[in-house]
């Protein structure tokens, strides 16, 4: 209760740092850039969810997998850029990250969250879910949610890229990013991400895709000045 | 009222035999319970050994030396029996140096035993390592375990004869000869089952 | 070889609270507190039952009290599919190990075996008290995974490998929760282990002059019966937890095989054989069926015999009986394997045994309604709980022949027509036996009477309920209803919803009218009206003897035995029967 | 009192027969060709059973009534035969009863268990895992590629730990959530269990068997009535288990084949 009491207020305390740092105007650099794949990607499959019919309904078409999500140009999406060394750890913000189970699908596949920042699960679904994530240096935990059920409210205290899955539902798969900092983006759609507000310094930026594993690129600010970076994943059919 | 003391008396003395039996009867009991718990384990053995997952280990000798000594306390121990049975009533003081040579031979079949655990973890072969040793260390811990138990008896037997106030229940004794006894013949089988299928 | 002077048997009556009520050497205190702790477990195994019919026949209601008893197993009172997994699991776990094992075998043999045959105490008083609270333990044990956060087990009372067996990855309550259980039933075989050792000592040593083994009541032989298969079940049940505890603690495999992927990870195990648990849990487990069953029909035949105010047409044969039924359990446990892999041969191996207990079953059936004939009936609370078991006793036992052919067994298997059948005769039937003794035995256990007009209330709803209750689901089974299921997502069973609503209500009424016979317990230990020295007129010898018996029963005075136990429609100077320790002739009539 | 006590009685085995002797719950219609043996096996008990079950619960009763609180002094008097008349009664009726049934259980039994499949019969493999079944045709090839457990990957659908990147066979294999099967052909299952033990039972079909894990077992049967119908899970595997199901669609011939053709595309 007290430490939550406290992450509170450095959230608070935090979010006031950056507003002035926004305000402060161009002292922060960008770095943006695209991921993109080379290669051919892993076909992905229709799933049947005709065990459980109350999601079946949900989808005309049946949604397929998400292991490897592309765009248009050999864009590559769900992949978490961040900075992985350069920038200070910061307090988790107080606003909740939210992960919800519709149509026995999770969304968002991906999940991008700070470390110690509430994360709330909710089952919008009239069936019961189970959420079981797998970390490796996290507690582990596993829970059932019965439809009409309150959120299920947890944190990680560590940095780690977490795979979750539904025991109830085999093709319900999921990933936590749990990271250190504020500095991060998902690509969406284009591959395009950007980092704003980053103080001069010099910084890693890591970009990490759930079955492509991560790379990393060293980038230097120095004033005010967009930086681009880009990432380039190779893609096989198996 | 001294009726009634006179009647604890009495009943205690009728009571005696038929307790006498009891004990006997239940050591026997115990053999039995006991007996089908390994059969228990060794089915498990067959069983498991339908998957093809089996390779041989190769037994320390020092087995060989703890067998023998544990069959050399049996002796003593017939030899304490014989000793203690001569006259109309126990003998438990004449028996006493055969007694303690029983258990000193028990104790040196634990440690003996120890040794083998020691040698096989030395070779890396431990209790989760493969199926032969699971099941050999699950074969001869649980007889150490049974063992201890006839050597807690035994030191009690001694301890009670060695204090001069009062002599241990004749029954007690035997009842204490036959399991140890029954410790030997199980550790026989054991061995033999160990060494043919392991 | 004559005995030195042996003091330890002339135990003085004990003083103070602890040496007389907590760690009693006496047999009859041992015995009082195993059916204490059977009625404990009996009432929370009930509870649980509850809470899984609420929850099948309204999914989305909340549990009131639940949320904050449990607020992951049920977060806001509303039951998890786990946590109802971990109701099934301990409601099977209390009632097959903790009610149905303790009070009718442990409790009620432990107060009057030794006073049956005319002994003082048990042979091993020390064991005996050993035997209960190594059994106490054990349920502490059991409770405790009520309280740890990874919840009570949930793979069932029969704890299937390798689902028992690989850990937490399986789901909740497979971490710890499983441990505790394996550690609960492990604790519990010894203890059960020490009794039956008790049991059969006595019986074989303990008996006074003229107590010839033909001359024991049916109930001393059931109990006697009983403790050889408990000897034999309980010694392979033990070894079971322990190679289970090994797999999961020790990272052995015995019964986990290679290559297994729970939750994703790739389990690090080899060759291990799931069914060699089953084989070690069975041969357990159908002996331990009539465990619960034996005791409860020597008990019966007890009460009817003496209700009836004349002998059974043969007490020889229907011992014979259930030795042969004791026999035959050693050799059917495979009937409970028909679909699980097992050769197809031996499954018609098991199958022949099995419907041969028939034949001993329906000879015990017989002899009961033979004996009945011409019989002088006396409608007690004990003898109407006596004659429902008997009924029970039938019902269970002819859909027992269902479920003992193969071919049947393939449709039947796994469906509500199993738990029909043997929550009727291992559970109901059982549960008639205990409390037809528990009305019959408590005047001399307690030294007073209970309410004979609340003991009928009693009767009568749960005679009705419990048909209300468990016929319906032999019905569930035959249209296909499957077992262990938390709630019916599955449209083929939705449409059965109104008959689980129709059991799941008859179940809260009977359930709640066990609070009557409790109250009736309570109110007549302390206000009853003053018992008699044999209110029914027995002839057994535990009516020789004051209600509540002295210490050492007896009063340190040896009965001899003259007579077979049911000397009853004879003439005799107390009336129409001959007590077993009353020298005078009997003029036969 | 025991009159009333036989009046309930009465009730009672009266109520409880009253369901089944009008079929009110009966098994639903049988879709195998070996299922009728079973339904007629089921059908015999239920007349025996049933014969003993009102018997002796109608004689109980009738006891009772008769024998039960009966005035002071009445005399008590025995059944004439005794217990032999019993033990008689129980080995003959009893006994014979075991016998026939025994003998009659065999061949449904046998029918299921005892017969091979025949040689052109369709090879379907059923994989159980926490908490649905997957079904998988061997494609063009007719081969099963190997499982490998570590490359399974329910994210990505390759619930048999497929590797199509070594395995060649592997590339045609069509992995499915619904089982669908060609009607009067008989299917030849070759089960396989990913995790802990589960079962397969379609109550039309009159089927049920355990997967047993690390231990591949097989069953064959021919459904000969086209429609869709439920595989439950009958082996307590989990907190999911009560959601453990998938559908058995039986198609005709030529149905079928587009099914699988289409199947195969998806891959």
């Amino acid at each position: 209760m007290m430490r939550a009491k406290l992450a509170y207020i450095v959230g608070l305390a935090a979010l006031a740092a950056c507003a002035v740092m926004v305000h402060a105007g161009p002292s922060g650099g960008t770095v943006s850039g695209k991921v993109t794949y080379e290669g051919t990607p892993a076909k992905q499959k229709p799933i049947d969810m005709s065990k459980e019919p109350s999601c079946a309904k949900q989808h005309a078409t049946p949604i397929t997998t998400e292991t490897v999500v592309t765009g248009p140009g050999n864009a590559l999406d769900n992949v978490v850029v961040y900075v992985s060394a350069g920038a200070p750890d910061e307090a988790a913000p107080s606003q909740a990250a939210k992960f919800e189970q519709k149509g026995c699908q999770y969304i968002p596949h991906v999940l991008a969250f700070q470390v110690n920042q509430t994360l709330e699960i909710a089952n919008a679904d009239q069936t019961s879910h189970n959420i079981h994530p797998l970390p490796k240096v996290n507690r582990e935990w596993n829970k059932s949610q019965p439809p009409g059920s309150a959120p299920i409210v947890d944190k990680y205290d560590k940095p780690e890229f977490i795979p979750v899955k539904c025991n109830i539902h085999p093709w319900m798969h999921g990933n936590f990013a749990v990271l250190k900092n504020s500095h991060y983006a998902i690509t969406e759609g284009d591959g395009g991400f950007s980092l704003p507000n980053l103080p001069p310094g010099k910084y890693t930026i890591t970009a990490w895709h759930e079955s492509y594993g991560d790379q990393s690129q060293d980038v230097t600010i120095s004033g005010g000045e967009p930086k681009s970076v880009n990432f380039v994943f190779k893609a096989k059919p198996y | 009222m001294a009726s009634t003391v006179y009647q604890h008396v009495a009943s205690s003395v009728t009571e005696r035999t038929g307790h006498a039996q009891a004990t006997r009867s239940g050591v026997w009991v115990g053999i039995f319970a006991i007996t089908m718990s390994f059969a228990a384990f060794t089915s498990a053995l067959m069983v498991r050994q339908g998957s093809g997952d089996w390779q041989h280990i190769m037994l320390p000798p020092i087995i060989y030396l703890n067998t023998a000594a544990l069959l050399l306390s049996s002796i003593t121990l017939e030899r304490a029996r014989r000793r203690a049975a001569r006259g109309s009533t126990p003998q438990f003081r004449d028996a006493l140096p055969w007694v303690a040579a029983t258990l000193a031979l028990g104790l040196i079949f634990v440690a003996g035993q120890y040794l083998v655990w020691r040698q096989l973890a030395g070779r890396g072969l431990y209790l989760a390592t493969n199926s032969n040793s699971s099941f050999f260390y699950v074969f001869t811990v649980m007889h150490v375990l049974h063992l201890l138990g006839g050597i807690a008896v035994l030191t009690y037997l001694i301890a009670k004869i060695a204090s001069r106030k009062g002599t241990p229940r004749w029954s007690l004794f035997e009842g204490a000869a036959i399991y140890w006894h029954f410790m030997g013949i199980l550790w026989f089988y054991l061995l033999v089952v160990i060494a043919t299928r392991l | 070889m004559e005995e030195a002077v042996q003091p330890a048997h002339v135990h003085a009556p004990p003083e103070g609270f602890i040496s007389k009520y907590v760690f009693s050497l006496d047999h009859k205190m041992i015995g009082k507190q195993y059916y204490g702790l059977a009625l404990v477990s009996v009432f929370m195994g009930m509870v649980l039952s509850w809470l899984m019919r609420f929850h099948l026949v309204w999914p989305d209601a909340k549990v009131p009290v639940l949320g904050s008893l449990a607020p992951t197993g049920a977060p806001g009172g509303l039951i998890t599919p786990e946590y109802y997994l971990s109701l099934l699991t301990m409601h099977g776990t209390l009632m097959v190990f903790f009610v149905l094992t303790n009070a009718p075998f442990a409790g009620f043999g432990n107060y009057f075996l030794p006073i049956q045959i005319g002994a003082e105490d048990m042979a091993f008083p020390r064991f005996n008290m050993m035997s209960f609270w190594t059994t106490f333990a054990g349920f502490l044990v059991l409770v405790l995974a009520f309280f740890i956060p990874d919840g009570p087990p949930t793979s069932g009372w029969t704890a299937y490998a390798p689902l028992s067996a690989v850990g937490k990855d399986a789901g909740p309550g497979l971490g710890w929760g499983q441990n505790l259980w394996a550690i609960s039933i492990a604790i519990f075989c010894v203890g059960q282990l020490l009794g039956s050792l008790n049991f059969i000592s006595t019986t074989l040593d303990l008996r006074a002059k003229g107590m010839t083994l033909m001359r024991m009541p049916i109930c001393t032989w059931a109990w006697f019966i009983t403790s050889c298969i408990g000897l034999l079940a309980f010694a392979v049940l033990l070894p079971a937890c322990l190679l289970l505890l090994l797999d999961r603690l020790a990272g052995t495999s015995f019964f986990i095989p290679s290559g297994l992927v729970v939750s994703d990870r790739l389990q690090n195990h080899a060759g291990g054989s799931p069914l060699l648990w089953q084989h070690l849990f069975w041969f357990f487990g159908h002996p331990e069926v009539y465990i619960a069953i034996l005791p409860a029909v020597g008990i019966v035949s007890h009460v009817l015999v003496t209700s009836m105010r004349k002998p059974l047409l043969s007490a020889k044969v229907l011992i014979y009986s259930m030795m042969s039924i004791g026999f035959l359990s050693w050799m059917v446990w495979g009937h409970h394997m028909f679909v699980s892999g097992m050769n197809p041969f031996s499954s018609l191996l098991f199958s022949f045994p099995t419907l041969t207990i028939t034949i001993p079953a329906t000879i015990i059936t017989l002899i009961w309604l033979g004996s009945l004939y011409g019989a002088n009936i006396q409608i007690t609370s004990a003898s109407l709980f006596a004659l429902g078991f008997v009924s029970m006793f039938v019902s269970g036992g002819v859909s027992g022949f269902f479920l003992a052919q193969p071919s049947i067994d393939i449709y039947l298997h796994a469906t509500y027509f199993v738990v029909g059948h043997f929550h009727m005769v291992m559970g109901v039937a059982a549960i008639f036996g205990i409390l037809s003794g528990t009305y019959f035995w408590f005047p001399k256990m307690s030294g007073r009477m209970m309410s004979e007009t609340l003991g009928k209330l009693h009767f009568w709803i749960t005679f009705v309920g419990t048909y209300c209750i468990f016929m319906p689901f032999h019905y569930l089974g035959l249209v296909g209803n499957v077992r262990r299921y938390s709630s019916f997502v599955d449209d083929f069973m939705a449409p059965l919803m109104p008959v689980h609503k129709f059991i799941s209500i008859a179940a809260f009424i009977t359930g709640a009218a066990q609070l009557i016979f409790l109250y009736n317990l309570i109110h007549s230990r302390f206000r009853g009206k003053v018992a008699p020295e044999n209110p029914w007129n027995g002839t057994s010898l535990e009516w020789s003897i004051p209600s509540p018996p002295p210490w050492n029963n007896f009063g340190g005075k040896h009965p001899v035995v003259f007579h077979d136990p049911y000397q009853y429609g004879v003439k005799g100077s107390k009336g129409d029967f001959v007590m077993q320790d009353s020298p005078e002739q009997i003029v036969s009539g | 009192m025991g009159k009333f006590f036989a009046i309930i009685l009465v009730v009672i085995t009266l109520a409880s027969a009253y369901p089944i002797v009008t079929h009110k719950f009966v098994q639903p219609e049988d879709i195998s060709t070996h299922g009728h043996a079973i339904d007629e096996q089921l059908a015999d008990t239920m007349a025996e059973g049933g014969f003993a079950f009102v018997g002796a619960q109608l004689l109980l009763a009738f006891f009772v009534w008769k024998f039960s609180s009966r005035k002071e002094g009445s005399k008590v008097t025995h059944l004439p035969g005794g217990a032999k008349l019993m033990v008689a009664t129980a080995f003959i009726l009893v006994g014979t009863e075991v016998l026939a049934l025994g003998v009659l259980g065999q061949k449904a039994w046998a029918d299921v268990y005892f017969t091979p499949p025949k040689p052109d019969a369709l090879q379907v493999q059923a994989q159980a895992g926490q908490f649905a079944f997957y079904f998988r045709y061997p494609g063009a090839d007719g081969k099963f590629a190997p499982i490998h457990p570590d490359k399974i990957d329910e994210g990505n659908q390759n619930y048999f730990g497929l590797d199509p990147a070594n395995d060649v066979e592997a590339r045609d294999d069509i992995v499915t959530a619904e089982m669908t099967i060609p009607v009067n052909r008989e299917i030849h299952l070759l089960m396989h269990s990913k995790d802990v033990g589960h079962s397969f039972y379609v109550r039309e079909l009159r089927i049920q068997q355990d997967f047993v894990p690390g231990l591949d077992l097989s069953l064959h049967f021919t459904a000969t009535k086209t429609g869709k119908y439920e595989i439950v899970c009958t082996q307590l595997c989990g907190l999911g288990h009560y959601n453990m199901k998938a559908y058995l669609n039986v198609l005709p011939q030529d149905e079928f084949e587009k099914w699988l053709k289409d199947r195969a595309a998806e891959q």
